[in-house]
């Protein structure tokens, strides 16, 4: 793994997104920033944070999904519409959790 | 998007003429070809987040009605081997992404090696969760026709020492809900698992043999995203299921 | 001038090309592995249509039980059986798949000048996922059927159903895969395999359509796959996700469920906007009134179309608010089809018109759907919901929608695009008879239906009372009508097969691609890759280029 | 070529009973009526006007006649015009229903209460005084009654066309509607869910009738219980009373006059009791114990019937209220008592019917 050097190209990232390769030292660090999310989350679940927790919780895991997605996926490097579609894809997701939360948040109001 | 892909395209006959041999008859160019596939791959993805997406809006819904149940069901897995699975997994999503690069470098050792770790990363993962499904068996924790809740109401001297109370038989009968999710999620999610196994295994076959060193690695790409993907999810699974409330 | 723009080349000297889809491989195993969305378009042609014709006949048989207040003709068993499986059938395996996979198959790699769809294995595997999403609906129906309605509804399809929900959710469960598959492959071709030139504003906006109705296929069709499988796994473990006595909420599957059949009514209607914005351009020889509008109300609908779920729950006892917000956003969504409709009818203003018989059906559709939209507002408004839902005013709603809007949209694109699919012109005459035919019998079934349903004659009912009998006699007497109606274009297409006149390249004179190359095409479409240079329905560059045209006829 | 006999006395009998809305039999059901001929005009206004577009453009502009089509882009004007204005009414019907849509599912303080279980496949009205009706349900005329609806299996759907009411009876949650009948007479009573087989059967009829006739219907069908002392018996054989017997130092918190307070629960929520919440706590008492007491109900949850629970809601709403009390021994005056209406009308005579 000589390799270590991020490869550039001339050409425009819009046109030859794909052609970007990752080095595997930005692979190595994103994977100990995964594991230190994970210690993290472990940690944090053993902490009384009240309504906090699960807060916490889901952030850190975010935060690890993005690096996930933005490094091992290659969104960063990806064009335009590599990251429209996949914002789209979290836009939904997140309509059909909301609003179905709404229904179900909503329904008490007024009974108290 | 541009159109830019296609600005130099010709006639037929020019293309044909110098037709790499993975280049598919209805794609002008290689690289309008990978562009495709990986866009088609990620679309794919996106029916896949709304796929959990379901059991997710399912899992918030009734963790917010029965909390005291979804924290008593939690308290009964282990947090070792979900860690240790959470582990595996990155793990392997790295030893992917490594794969992917060795695929795109042409480093042929890299690629059999990295796929390899993959391999017996993913198999670990879905070892241990063997292990723990054998165990919720053995404690009648399946949900159907043999689960047990009477469990939930006298906490064992082991379980109260953790911290864990007494529910109400109301409450208890609840934790089925969050054992019918932890199954459903965690089956959906180690269904993905497997198909991704079987995949993992001819895609090193094919490497074994000396493939993917032409530089057409579509294929090592696109499995790849599907990889982290169900890492993804079990990012988020990790949590939500093992670490309700573990401080009590 | 004459009252057509028919322009068949010389019958005496034309002939259908030798070298074209149809002839370039012959075989069965050449069409069942074949990888050419034509082909792969005329395989689903042929098993949407068999489809059909079934859920028609199970259509056919509820609208002769309802001639009668009792329940005469057959069990109230045996009804619920048949209304399930006409749901079942007209929706998965027929509404969904209908333009998009037959039409939207062929035409819209044509159209953005692309050779073949993105992914032509997947394409291929679309439609034997959805043969085998239909071979077990009909193996459920064989072996007992299912009475759950096509809605599945919950504890109902869970715990209280003796019949095969199973199996149907699963057919359901794998046709809902052929759609996602489609859906990914046309948003794929039309963002990555447009021909040089041919940018977004000169896409035709059937491609517009099919691009908005896919975004709903791949973003909704998995919360209806994720929800089967729950129920599947709740009929057949006992998981408790929606089940009430193990703290379950059924009301949660409703709002899983219609998260994705709520927009599914956009999928099945979105692509037949497409048609009738192609069929009314090139009828009236005009560029779409607006076309960036039309363009856009579609992408709208589907945006909008995922955030109005919840209006098929407002007597559900849903929240107050909910309703509230459902209500509101359903009224937003209503917009941009009345935008479409009226861009349709400015579309004549000024044209020169001409009634053969794709435009006659896209008369019929704009009517028809015109009054389906409307009588959704009926629905979307929370407080008159209240009195319609659930009774034959909804049924008569989603049938001038669905029947009167999709099903009017299909005929038309058929027959607008049969003489490109196949080479050759069908009988004018009888066609435009058969227009005519179906759109009275239409009428005469579904107006009815409104009627009794403002009386408050409730749906899925075997028996009614006997004072909603009259304006069912008229109903079932229309569904007569509406069934030749249908019958006929089968027959005169099928006879035009062998002996229709040669239809050469361009009847219609229409300005897409597609009228530019040869019919039936070539395999690979395109001789050589176009290069576009001229505007989305430019028919002052197609008659410039009446001369060029002629030497193409492969 | 006649007419065939059969076909014309059809044509007589529907010309005869023509009828496009069901009749108005109730407070509510001009109102809904209103804004669905104000929709119905909408829609024709705008039928017409689509109609007469593609005609009169189809004949004006039809190629004998114009040879030429005349290319034209577009008119931001026009399409802003043909967005705004269906916008508007849209807006108009929104707003219109939404008023509706509230005005039915809030009911009057005043509204008599009816409990209704669905089942498959019937529809099981009990009244407060013990009466039982199977697939039927009788009522007074200008008395705003309440439904609280439930079902035992799958969802079903109340449903007067004739009062514009509908709401889904669900399994395990109840759900309320109102309707304030206005003419004497027998309304049809749909199941409007699909619930199973027999569903078209699930039908029914609502009998409007005047006070009078409703206070000897009344008295001619009861079954000698009260639903609130069949309440009463249950609460003692399930030892309710054990607990919640309002003594200073009793385990369970004292059930008299809870009905309609406020109440805050362990968790810090404050919840409203109402038959909702009622219903709830006895099924599912961990997640409503009321705060400064021990979560050490049991669950009765598969031990009681949804009547039996009909019957425990309608003894702890009554409980200990004054009127209550007064009337302990008196069999059929359990009604909860009826505050007077502004108009003095509708409730007194509700008061009169429900005293023997």
């Amino acid at each position: 793994m000589a390799d270590l050097q991020t490869e550039h190209h001339e050409h425009e990232p819009e046109q030859h997104a794909e052609d970007h390769i990752v080095s595997p030292a930005v692979y190595a660090v994103i994977l100990g920033a995964l594991l230190i999310g994970t210690a993290i989350t472990i940690a944090a679940s053993y902490l009384e944070m009240g309504p906090w927790n699960p807060v916490v919780a889901i952030a850190i895991a975010c935060a690890k999904a993005t690096l996930v997605v933005l490094f091992f996926m290659h969104i960063k490097y990806s064009s335009k519409l590599m990251k429209l579609t996949v914002g789209a894809g979290v836009f939904t997701f997140l309509i059909l959790v909301g609003m179905s939360l709404s229904d179900y948040f909503s329904r008490a109001w007024g009974q108290w | 998007m541009s159109d830019s892909h296609a600005i130099a395209a010709a006639g037929e006959h020019e293309v044909h003429e110098e037709h790499p041999p993975y280049l598919r008859h209805h794609f002008v160019s290689m690289e309008q070809q990978t562009e495709t596939t990986s866009f088609g791959m990620w679309l794919f993805l996106l029916t896949e987040i709304m796929f959990f997406g379901g059991l997710f809006t399912a899992y918030l819904i009734y963790r917010n009605w029965y909390y005291p149940a979804f924290v008593a069901g939690s308290h009964q897995l282990d947090i070792f081997w979900g860690s240790l699975n959470t582990l595996l997994l990155i793990c392997s999503s790295f030893t992917m992404a490594m794969g992917v690069w060795s695929a795109e470098t042409k480093r042929h050792k890299g690629l059999v090696w990295s796929l390899i770790g993959t391999l017996i990363l993913g198999i670990g993962f879905l070892g241990i969760k063997t292990i723990e499904y054998t165990e919720k068996y053995e404690k009648h924790h399946i949900p159907g026709h043999n689960f047990d809740w009477k469990g939930f109401t006298n906490p064992t001297q082991e379980e109260i020492a953790k911290g864990d109370k007494p529910l109400a038989p109301d409450m208890a009968q609840k934790t089925e809900v969050y054992f019918s999710l932890y199954f459903a999620m965690t089956g959906m999610h180690a269904l993905h698992m497997i198909i991704g196994i079987a995949l993992l295994c001819g895609m090193l076959f094919k490497a074994l043999r000396g493939g993917y060193m032409d530089g057409h690695i579509a294929f090592v790409e696109n499995f790849g995203l599907y990889w982290h993907f169900v890492d993804i999810v079990w990012i988020f699974l990790f949590p939500l299921l093992y670490l309700i409330s573990r401080h009590q | 001038m004459s009252s057509t723009i028919l322009n068949l080349p010389d019958q005496s000297t034309a002939t259908v090309p030798k070298r074209n889809y149809l002839t370039n491989e012959n075989g069965l195993m050449s069409w069942l592995l074949t990888g050419d969305h034509k082909r792969i378009a005329i395989l689903y042609l042929i098993s949407i249509t068999f489809f059909f014709f079934i859920g028609g006949a199970l259509a056919g048989l509820i609208r002769l039980e309802l001639l009668t207040p009792q329940s005469d003709l057959m069990a109230s068993d045996t009804y619920n059986k048949i209304f399930t499986m006409h749901g079942v059938i007209m929706v998965f395996l027929f509404l969904v798949p209908s333009v998009p996979a037959t039409l939207g198959n062929f035409m819209i790699p044509i159209m953005v000048g692309a050779k073949d769809l993105a992914f032509p294995k997947i394409n291929l595997l679309s439609w034997y996922l959805y043969l085998v999403g239909g071979g077990m609906t009909l193996a459920a129906m064989i072996t007992g059927g299912v009475d759950t309605g096509w809605t599945f509804t919950t504890p109902m399809s869970t715990h209280f159903s003796n019949t095969n929900v199973v199996t149907t959710g699963l057919a359901v469960f794998v046709a809902g895969f052929s759609s996602i598959f489609t859906g990914l492959n046309f948003i794929v071709t039309i963002h990555r395999m447009r021909a040089p030139g041919m940018t977004w504003f000169k896409l035709p906006l059937f491609c517009w359509s099919h691009y908005a109705a896919s975004i709903l296929m791949v973003l909704g069709t998995p919360v209806l796959a994720i929800t089967l499988v729950l129920v599947v796994l709740e009929r057949t473990i006992g998981i408790g996700v929606f089940d009430p006595t193990k703290g379950g909420d059924p009301i949660l599957f409703q709002h899983l469920f219609w998260f994705y059949s709520h927009p599914a009514v956009y999928i099945m209607i979105l692509p037949g906007m497409g048609v009738i914005s192609e069929v009314i351009s090139t009828f009236a020889r005009k560029r779409v009134f607006g076309y960036t509008a039309v363009a856009f109300s579609s992408v709208a609908i589907a945006v909008f179309g995922f955030f109005v779920w919840a209006h098929h729950m407002f007597i559900m006892g849903v929240s107050n608010y909910a309703v509230l917000v459902f209500s509101l956003l359903t009224m937003l969504v209503a917009v941009p089809s009345a935008i479409k409709i009226f861009n349709w009818a400015f579309t004549l203003y000024k044209g020169s018109i001409t009634f053969e018989t794709p435009m006659l059906y896209a008369f019929g559709f704009m009517g028809l759907f015109t009054i389906g939209g409307l009588t959704g507002v009926f629905l979307g408004s929370a407080g008159t919901d209240i009195h319609l839902t659930e009774t034959y005013f909804i049924v008569a709603h989603f049938h001038f929608v669905m029947v009167g809007g999709m099903l009017m949209a299909f005929l038309s694109g058929v027959h607008f695009w049969w003489p490109k699919m196949t080479g050759r012109m069908y009988p004018e005459k009888i066609s435009q008879l058969a227009a005519v035919v179906t759109f009275i019998g239409f009428n005469f079934t579904f107006f009815p239906q409104f009627l009794v349903g403002m009386l408050g004659m409730p749906r899925r009912y075997a028996a009614y009372p006997q004072e909603f009998q009259v304006l069912n006699v008229f109903s079932t007497a229309g569904a007569s009508i509406l069934g030749v109606g249908y019958l006929l274009p089968i027959i005169y297409l099928l006879w035009s097969l062998k002996y229709g006149a040669i239809a050469g390249n361009n009847p219609w004179r229409a300005t897409g691609l597609e009228w530019q190359i040869q019919s039936p095409p070539l395999t690979e479409n395109f001789t050589t890759i176009p290069i576009v240079t001229q505007d989305v329905y430019d028919y002052e560059w197609l008659d410039a280029q009446k001369e060029h045209e002629v030497t193409h006829v492969g | 070529m006649g007419l065939s006999p059969v076909l014309w006395e059809f044509l007589v009998k529907w010309m005869v009973n023509f009828a496009i809305i069901p009749p108005e039999a109730s407070r509510i059901a001009s109102q809904v009526d209103a804004l669905l001929v104000f929709m119905t005009l909408v829609s024709l206004v705008g039928l017409v006007l689509v109609g007469l577009l593609v005609v009169g453009f189809s004949i004006l502009y039809r190629r004998e006649r114009n040879p030429v089509a005349t290319q034209i882009e577009g008119s931001t004007l026009l399409e802003a015009t043909w967005t705004i204005i269906p916008l508007g009414l849209f807006l108009v019907m929104f707003v219109w229903g939404s008023v509706l849509y509230f005005r039915i599912y809030t009911p009057p303080p005043n509204a008599m209460n009816i409990y209704v279980v669905g089942k498959q496949w019937m529809w099981k009205a009990e009244h407060p005084g013990g009466q039982h009706e199977i697939n039927s349900l009788h009522v007074p005329i200008n008395q705003p009654v309440q439904l609280t609806l439930i079902s035992q299996d799958v969802f079903h759907s109340f449903s007067i066309p004739a009062f514009r009411v509908k709401r889904e009876a669900i399994p395990g949650r109840y759900t309320t509607v109102w309707f304030e009948p206005t003419q004497i007479g027998t309304y049809h009573l749909f199941c409007t869910q699909y619930c199973g087989t027999s569903h078209s059967a699930m039908i029914g009829e609502v009998v409007v009738q005047s006070a009078e006739d409703y206070k000897k219907w009344l008295n001619s069908s009861t079954s000698g219980t009260s639903l609130a002392q069949n309440g009463e018996r249950l609460f003692s054989s399930l030892s309710c009373n054990a607990c919640h017997n309002g003594q200073p130092d009793s385990r369970g918190p004292s059930l008299a006059n809870v009905y309609g307070s406020k109440l805050t629960l362990t968790t810090g929520q404050p919840v409203l009791v109402d038959e909702a919440y009622l219903r709830q706590a006895i099924l599912n008492p961990s997640a409503h114990i009321t705060q400064g007491y021990a979560p050490i109900m049991p669950t009765y949850q598969g031990q009681i019937s949804e009547e039996g629970l009909i019957s425990l809601v309608e003894y702890i709403k009554n409980l200990n209220s004054n009127y209550r009390v007064q009337q302990t021994l008196n069999t059929t005056g359990l009604l909860p008592e009826q505050p007077v209406t502004p108009t003095g009308k509708a409730g007194s005579s509700a008061q009169g019917v429900a005293k023997p």
